[in-house]
């Protein structure tokens, strides 16, 4: 399994039958094809759709009804369209039950960095900011390292952030973590990662919660 | 009652240098394509353009970048655009960066005589900053200003001569938005239909909130990402 | 004429084709009935309804479809229903274009209170706070003077307010008033009413504006 | 995802005494009929109601009101109902007055995530008494905050299984606001439809708002002032 599998496949069990969720760009859309077949859930996308279904077959693409990774989606059986605006509400509110999103850096107090980097062009948040204080619960998956081996999984973000000790779960391809009260929480190991592996690689502290 | 008129051309004439639009859509899905042009044929300047996003280079608000019409942007996402990187990176044109939730919040806001409301999206992060943070029950906010525009673009499906609008699937997006903002609000659609031919529990965005209404033709509407499965096969 | 039916046909040429127009509770309701035929305006209920038309025929009255007055009604072609927070984004907002309000007491700086009777039972202010801050034109009408012969144009208000300098134009049963930066002006002489009666039957400091 | 129970008598029961519920309608229309009568039946004590009214002495949340279940109750006009008034003058009950449109707003709010927001209605008035008053751009507003209930009770025209909610003319009024408002939303309607036969473009109040759905039977739905015309005649 590549890493990207490892990640995809274990986000798919933090989905549940009945949640409302909210899947970001990249990665986490893939969550959605990885779901099994009969999961009871209701996809949101924050463009102002509740119920995307899969994508369209060829020749049915329609530019009235895209996700907000602006690719052309369709719609389930309940679905719903919206305007934007109510769209935070269910996001703002709490009444989206999980927010799985794509990280840059974590740090150990549950800070997300997703959007910027200094010095680049600037992007823009898009609807990140709004889902990590807004979503029940917030997961997100990522690379454990970037690509010249340094550890995403920082003591402090170094980027500018998304959101401030938003994150319940983080996801990586080598363990997952929660982060408590007390602090960042090992819980998991994954894909035959050893806790000495998984620390040489975490620039962050975190408690070893292992049973 | 009748707010229809014909002419983009003549519509887009009451827009000065300098004015401020809200325009609808989500990346190149519900925007008012056919206004923008107009505004890019009249080469009004100095806009101030409060969207969620600009358009691609050569399609949507893009065009107006390219014609350097824009002053300042106020938008959530502007990564599909390389226009916009160069003229920023130039320091041509003046960006404000606002959550999604916060923009489409701050547009119903000052479409609604609300001049300020808290918001938990952004606290801690550089979007706050200089911004007032406050607590309630425990737990901090930021104050963000709702928006009034001189001018709003809408893009419907329907519309009847009253200016009452129904949208179609998520084209709808911030285009009921813009339109509360707006202090006059310009809707292009694609029909035209009689008085009474919208049914009242279906009216998305009520006469109200528009002033005038054209129909446009032959809709370009752009796909910019266009995913398929094959038949009968998964995505 | 009653002094009923002079306010309200007063009240009437205040109407302009194209406007969006709420209609208060009471004698402000009679201002529909009184509409030329053909006056082409949308009335707007707070409850959540553009294009009121007239009261239904007899039979065909619908618990689903009523104005603010709590009153079954119709709808025009062209109406449109929404939830009460749209209602009030098109009032507080400043998309209606003129609201007619009856009132207790107005004063001479344009501030109306026409919801509450200190010692009786407090019923509500329902949606007339919002109305009087929120529309573009403000107009109240009421009788100039109690069932006392006392005048409902003050000085200053004795009542609590519904709103504090909100009111653009004063119809009563004698006269017109306008209130501007100067202050309060007489602008119109109703029902063969004369100076010096108004004069004598108003509390209120005013300018002549007779011209 | 399937929302639908059968027993208004089981579904109040998770209902405690002191709970907090936001209650649409708007007069006597659109009210949540089954689900108060279920809960004047179950004799649930010390409530706070969010509603723009309190019914009339024998119907709807004048129900509740006769048998002093109601601890306190936020309106904006309360002026039908005796009992109500005979409660106020003894002391019996917390009455908090709202402008209606405030209500609305902070009911939206609450559902929102908003926690505050200001406004110009009531300025200078004793709605504003022990209030924040601030100036933006020279004129005053009021802070209101945002209302979370711990339940809404709802009443829908249509709903699907998955809890998507349409309503019918004005019946619609307050109760998409107390849907968002709710932690637990409730919905009575009048007929449960297959899922997809509600138009996504239609739906009014989206499933993500409610929690459960009934169906009543035998809608009472009052009229509080029949007002009618002769056929052919006027008004």
């Amino acid at each position: 399994m590549t890493a990207r599998d490892v990640i995809v496949q274990r986000a798919v069990k933090e989905v549940q039958d009945g949640m409302n969720i909210n899947l970001g760009i990249g990665m986490p859309t893939l969550v959605a094809d990885a779901l099994p077949a009969g999961v009871d859930v209701l996809l949101q996308s924050e463009n102002g759709m509740l119920g995307i279904g899969p994508y369209p077959v060829e020749g049915t693409e329609d530019a009235d009804l895209i996700n907000a990774g602006k690719e052309t989606v369709t719609a389930v059986n309940g679905a719903s369209y919206f305007d934007s605006a109510t769209s935070f509400s269910m996001i703002r509110g709490g009444h989206i039950d999980l927010a799985i999103l794509g990280g840059m850096e974590v740090s150990q107090h549950g800070d997300l960095a997703n959007w910027m980097i200094p010095g680049k062009m600037v992007k823009g948040m898009g609807g990140a900011m709004d889902l990590v204080v807004g979503a029940k619960r917030v997961i997100v998956i990522m690379d454990h390292v970037n690509k010249h081996g340094e550890s995403k999984v920082k003591k402090a973000c170094t980027l500018p952030l998304t959101g401030r000790g938003v994150i319940n779960r983080l996801i990586t391809d080598l363990a997952v973590f929660d982060f408590t009260e007390q602090g960042m929480v090992l819980v998991e190991l994954l894909d035959g990662h050893t806790l000495e592996d998984v620390t040489a690689k975490t620039e962050a502290e975190f408690i070893n919660g292992l049973t | 009652m009748d707010k229809v008129t014909q002419s983009f051309e003549e519509i887009v004439k009451q827009i000065p240098d300098g004015a401020s639009i809200a325009v609808g859509g989500f990346g190149l899905s519900g925007i008012p394509e056919k206004l923008i042009l107009a505004l890019v044929a009249q080469g009004t300047k100095d806009l101030t353009i409060y969207s969620n996003n600009c358009g691609v280079d050569d399609w949507g608000l893009g065009l107006l970048l390219k014609e350097r019409q824009i002053k300042k942007m106020v938008a959530s996402y502007v990564g599909e655009n390389k226009t916009f990187e160069q003229q920023f990176l130039n320091g041509e044109i003046d960006v404000e960066l606002t959550p999604q939730g916060t923009l489409a919040e701050r547009l119903r806001a000052g479409g609604s005589g609300i001049p300020a409301f808290y918001t938990p999206t952004g606290v801690g992060t550089p979007i706050a900053e200089g911004k007032e943070v406050r607590q309630f029950d425990g737990e901090e906010y930021v104050l963000e200003r709702g928006i009034v525009a001189d001018f709003a673009f809408i893009k419907g499906w329907k519309a009847d001569r009253y200016g009452n609008i129904v949208y179609r699937h998520t084209a709808q997006n911030f285009n009921p938005l813009c339109a509360m903002a707006g202090k006059v609000t310009i809707a292009e659609v694609e029909e035209i239909v009689e008085l009474g031919a919208l049914l009242p529990d279906e009216v998305h965005t009520p006469a109200v909130f528009v002033q005038h209404v054209l129909a446009g033709q032959q809709y370009e509407k752009r796909i910019e990402k266009r995913t398929v499965r094959s038949k009968g096969g998964e995505a």
